[in-house]
């Protein structure tokens, strides 16, 4: 009952609020949302703590065991202690971590943008690597795929207009014709699925995240 | 005719050998292009070309790293004219992270062009509540900011002594790479009718283009491309135009992989029949 | 853009939110201001400005209250002006003050921040540089707060729909009508993977995407991963799931425990194989990269909502020669998958997969349903384009 | 201090690179350090733009302009409901009361479903539809007209890919090829679409090492 039935009907509740509020905007019914948004923030800030946890106990365990690559895991430890420390010193000393000149912002500068620009940035490399392994002429299918990536690739730089004048022209008219009745059809999908999955879940007939 | 079935398999190391090297030897090389202007840039550039000396421009960083390689040129290009021009700066922005990248830039051009702080520019930093803070700016600069980010008072700075609200400011120039340049036209354009120009990323720039079409932007900046277009204008070559020739180097690099991956595939199954 | 940050996304919902709120959307685009005209307006200044006319001052309607609308006619000069300004009182006779001011051009504007149950008189001037034009004085108007917002009504309507539609489907399955369902490629191939990856002695890997448990599509895979798991159960083979989201994780160990029970083998369960790596969206690629060439899965399932990351994840699977199934609402990443991958499942597939894979009669009622909404909306387009060309907007009204 | 973070983060940029070759020792140091860094840096983060601006600050600011505790206790009570239910989240961790954190799940589910239900029909649906609705025949311009007709075409083809409770043969089976048609041609030209901002990316990774680091160009 505790484990299963008032979880269900608090998953009901809320969102049957939530169907509600978009409906009345009388007050206070209206603005239920907002308030309720930013509870749900708060919640989710709470979480991290969680992953913090498992992570920290997973490598511990791998440290422990000495199993192999346990150098990397103090690493990781150490990383995770150098960003909480200089965020905890900065909070105190700046009044915010996010206060300019403040350690915790040349981590931030010089560790975390680089990290996640070159990560971002190997994208250039598997773009290539996807195109040339996936876009062969096989079937119809794979032959517009293809097709269709070549012309739109040759209109986005000055080289295709040099080529053929009309790259860019072609290029435009795919996206905006072929290529939006595509997404408009897999989107009302997309919308229809959601609807029905969220139905599911409010009546609790979907319940696997309460397994 | 062995060797020309192999494309069908080529590690895929090659190819990022490939494209590094595309990418890479244009930027060393100074590999030069000429792009062609398009309207909303030359706008902007016109924009701030006509202000006369000593009018001040308030520039908005809101971005982060993330779209740091598109917006931070748009930045610099945009900095050295208006510097170059003699006019005054005030920096500030709406993205919590955006802070750090903007001063880099600010800071960057500044020292290129013998600029003093206090005089020729001045970084307010970041406050949290974006419409609410744009608003505000609207009465008085110091209800929001009442000293910079580093926290010296305004009344201090010599450059902002009489600059009170958008009333002092001349154009507003937006490095966006969120909605937030709609809240600028929104509680800004239409409340206190500044002018303004955006420098966005090449993914927002279509949707950023209806604000040009109805007049509530003055120009508009747009990716890599746009960015490219302002350093030709002002003459001043940067990563925007370095950028270009390599832009076209990797997309001509795979579709050449493409190609010689469809020859191998024709070539091994032709082999096979 | 692409590289959307999560943290965003509650801000995105509030104003998701807002935007909900009438008054906010046209209040805002529509007050502006003009600049550029002065040359025109000091050739106009000699002739004698017309004002607005037909003014009509109302309660906005469908709102929280606190909110009048004001509406006119543009005055002739229209071309000419600056934009209109328009003056608020409580008495008619003034003294009026300024309660926004809008573009030429526009006829419409909504006076927000008022007191439920008071009085309010408007008048609209049209403006130039140095002199306007003022129009007649209407009102009273009474802003109030109304109880249902009749602007969504066709909304109501259709969730109304849909939902009968569904139940009623869901029932007539309990009662044992046989249902079918085409066949999904890559939930086919479910098996297979997880075959293939126990014959070469290698774990399982799978990624939930990137958001959290209040998405939908997170929800959808989640029950994927429950489907998995039961298999890789009975043939002794380890999942790992790495995890961004902490709620995910903690869901996802709990979902793949209570499968292998399921499957008879609850002492085969490692909690440590459903591990938290990193919030943030690249450290998280780059610690499933790591893992992925040092685990070497052989399979791998990237289920969920996914961004930028997608490409990374893919390309490197593949470089390790795992089988690939891959699924997600998000149609940005969709090209990226399908060209890695070795299966995806296109958008609403992801859905239909929890139907699919329990084959449960209650599920397939439920995609009965969607099936014959779908059938409906393709009736109202079918129509609908007939009467554009004719020039009548009836279907197009219904779904304003 | 800068000089010493240029030369961290070419290092660390250089490491993430070095993954293209193969796994190695210094990927793999850098992924650990990543990952680490990164998880504690969004404690900070999300402390600072979350958890202190909605659920402290409030009290402070009551505090602030009442004096009195008391009264910024009782004005501000609806937020111990937020972080009662973030505490009982953390129960998770330990198994026996495991299962209390069961409720906020379900409140956070109820919300994502309970909004999911209203805007998918708002944000997608209705747009999407209302979007496909144009005339069939539009004078003067064939183009247009061409356009429109494949548009709806399209639409419905790929619509009916999806759909699931009959077999796709006979006409079904013809819509729904021409679906998945659109939708190879809409994959191809994404994908072709989304290059340039990839390319702009490495332009700036390696602009940084040139530029920043070695100083090799301007």
């Amino acid at each position: 009952m505790m484990k299963r039935e008032i979880p269900l009907l608090i998953t009901f509740l809320t969102g049957l609020l939530m169907v509600v509020q978009f409906f009345v905007p009388h007050r206070p019914i209206g603005q239920i949302g907002t308030g309720v948004l930013s509870w749900y923030t708060i919640i989710a800030g709470f979480t991290l703590l969680l992953g913090i946890d498992s992570l920290v106990g997973m490598h511990l365990k791998k440290l422990q065991r000495k199993q192999s690559g346990w150098g990397y895991s103090i690493m990781l430890i150490l990383g995770l202690l150098l960003a909480l420390g200089l965020g905890i010193f900065s909070e105190i000393k700046y009044g915010s971590a996010l206060a300019f000149g403040s350690p915790f912002m040349y981590l931030y500068t010089y560790m975390m943008v680089p990290l996640q620009a070159t990560m971002f940035s190997l994208l250039a490399f598997f773009i290539a690597s996807a195109a040339y392994r996936a876009f062969r002429a096989r079937t119809l299918e794979a032959s517009l795929l293809l097709v269709a990536a070549m012309i739109v690739m040759l209109g986005r730089v000055p080289l295709g207009a040099a080529i053929w004048g009309k790259f860019p022209i072609l290029a435009e008219w795919i996206m905006t014709v072929p290529n939006a009745a595509a997404t408009r059809g897999i989107l009302i999908g997309v919308a229809l699925g959601g609807l029905a999955m969220s139905l599911r879940i409010l009546l609790g007939i979907e319940r696997t995240y309460l397994s | 005719m062995n060797w020309l079935a192999k494309l069908e398999k080529i590690d895929r190391r090659w190819i990022f050998l490939g494209v590094a090297l595309v990418v890479a030897a244009p930027l060393l090389l100074g590999l030069k292009t000429s792009v062609d202007i398009t309207p909303p840039v030359k706008n902007t550039y016109e924009a701030i070309d006509r202000l006369p000396p000593g009018s001040v421009v308030m520039v908005s960083i809101d971005y982060d790293a993330s779209t740091m390689p598109e917006n931070q040129p748009m930045l610099l290009a945009v900095l050295r004219h208006a510097f170059q021009k003699n006019l005054k700066i005030i920096l500030m922005g709406h993205w919590p992270l955006g802070l750090p990248v903007g001063t880099l830039g600010l800071d960057q051009v500044a020292r290129e062009m013998h600029k003093t702080y206090g005089v020729d520019y001045v970084n307010l930093g970041f406050r949290p509540g974006t419409a609410a803070v744009m608003v505000n700016l609207g009465t008085e600069i110091r209800n929001v900011f009442p000293s910079d980010y580093k926290g010296v008072p305004l009344d201090s700075l010599e450059m902002v002594k009489n600059v009170h609200n958008y009333n002092d400011i001349r154009l507003l120039v937006g490095i966006e790479a969120g909605d937030t340049y709609e809240f600028w036209i929104i509680y800004v354009q239409a409340r206190f009718g500044l002018k303004m120009a955006m420098g966005t990323t090449a993914v927002m720039a279509p949707t950023a283009y209806k604000y040009l079409q109805s007049g509530q932007l003055v120009g508009l900046i747009g990716g890599l491309k746009g960015a490219a277009e302002y350093e030709s204008l002002i003459a001043h070559p940067g990563i925007g135009l370095a950028g270009m020739p390599a832009q076209s180097a990797g997309h001509l690099l795979i579709i050449l992989f493409i190609i010689l991956g469809n020859i191998g595939y024709f070539l091994s199954r032709r082999k096979k029949a | 853009m692409q590289n959307y940050s999560r943290l965003r996304s509650g801000f995105r919902k509030a104003q998701q939110l807002a935007l909900n709120n009438h008054h906010f959307k046209n209040q805002g685009l529509r007050a502006l201001l003009l600049f550029a005209w002065l040359a025109l307006l000091a050739s106009t200044s000699s002739a004698a400005l017309a004002p607005p006319e037909d003014i009509k001052a109302f309660d906005t309607p469908n709102d929280a209250g606190g909110s009048n609308t004001i509406t006119w006619k543009a005055s002739p000069d229209d071309s000419l002006l600056l934009g209109y300004s328009v003056k608020r009182n409580a008495k008619p006779e003034g003294p009026f003050e300024e309660a926004g001011v809008v573009l030429k051009g526009q006829e419409e504007f909504q006076d927000a921040g008022l007191t439920d149950g008071q009085k309010y008189y408007y008048r609209v001037d049209a403006r130039v540089l140095g002199d306007s034009a003022s129009s007649a004085v209407a009102g009273p108007a009474v802003p109030s707060a109304q109880w249902f917002n009749l602007g969504r009504v066709n909304i109501l309507a259709f969730i109304m729909l849909f939902a009968g539609v569904v139940l009623w489907y869901i029932a007539r399955a309990k009662k044992g009508a046989k249902l079918f369902i085409r066949r999904i490629a890559g939930l086919d191939a479910v098996e297979e993977a997880v075959g293939r990856s126990t014959e070469m002695g290698r774990p399982l890997m799978f990624i939930p995407g990137l958001l959290s448990i209040d998405d939908v599509t997170t929800l959808a895979a989640l029950t994927i991963l429950g489907r998995v798991a039961r298999k890789a159960a009975e043939y002794d083979t380890p999942v790992l799931v790495p995890c961004t989201d902490p709620l995910v994780m903690t869901t996802a160990q709990e979902i793949v425990k209570q499968s292998y029970s399921e499957a008879g083998r609850p002492d085969a369960y490692r909690e440590g194989n459903i591990s938290y790596l990193t919030y943030d969206q690249f450290g998280y690629a780059a610690g499933c990269d790591g893992m992925m060439l040092r685990e070497k899965p052989g399979a791998v399932f990237l289920q969920g909502y996914f961004y930028a990351e997608s490409l990374i994840l893919a390309e490197t699977g593949h470089s390790i020669g795992a089988i690939q199934i891959a699924g997600t609402t998000a149609v940005d990443q969709l090209p990226f998958f399908v060209t890695a991958c070795d299966y995806t499942l296109i958008g609403e597939e992801m859905y239909a997969a929890s139907s699919y894979l329990t084959r449960e009669p209650i599920m397939l009622g439920t995609l009965k349903g969607e099936d014959l909404i779908k059938l409906l909306i393709v009736l109202a387009l079918t129509v609908g384009v007939v009467l554009e060309t004719f020039g009548k907007h009836w279907i197009q009204a219904l779904f304003q | 201090m800068t000089v010493v973070g240029i030369w961290i983060a070419a290092f660390l940029t250089l490491a993430i690179f070095s993954f293209l070759y193969k796994d190695n020792p210094v990927y793999k140091f850098a992924e650990h350090l990543y990952v680490g860094v990164s998880a504690g840096y969004y404690v900070i983060y999300v402390w600072s733009t979350d958890i202190r601006p909605l659920l402290f600050n409030p009290f402070v600011q009551t505090h602030a302009q009442t004096g009195s505790w008391g009264a910024s206790l009782s004005q501000n009570a609806a937020l111990f409901i937020p972080a009662v239910l973030g505490v009982v989240m953390l129960l998770r961790a330990f198994p026996k009361i495991a299962w209390v954190s069961r409720w906020p799940i379900s409140f956070m589910v109820g919300i994502g479903a309970g909004l999911a239900i209203t805007a998918d029909v708002q944000g997608y649906l209705f747009p999407q539809v209302q979007a496909t609705l144009v005339p069939l025949w539009v004078r003067g311009s064939l183009f247009t007209t061409f356009n429109n007709v494949l548009l709806f075409v399209g639409v419905v083809g790929s619509v009916g890919y999806f759909y699931f409770s009959r077999e796709h043969k006979g006409f079904l089976g013809g819509l729904s090829k021409i679906g998945i048609l659109f939708i190879m041609v809409a994959f191809g030209a994404s994908f072709g679409y989304t290059v340039m901002a990839r390319i702009s990316l490495l332009i700036g990774r390696i602009h940084f090492l040139f530029a920043d680091w070695l100083h090799l160009i301007r």
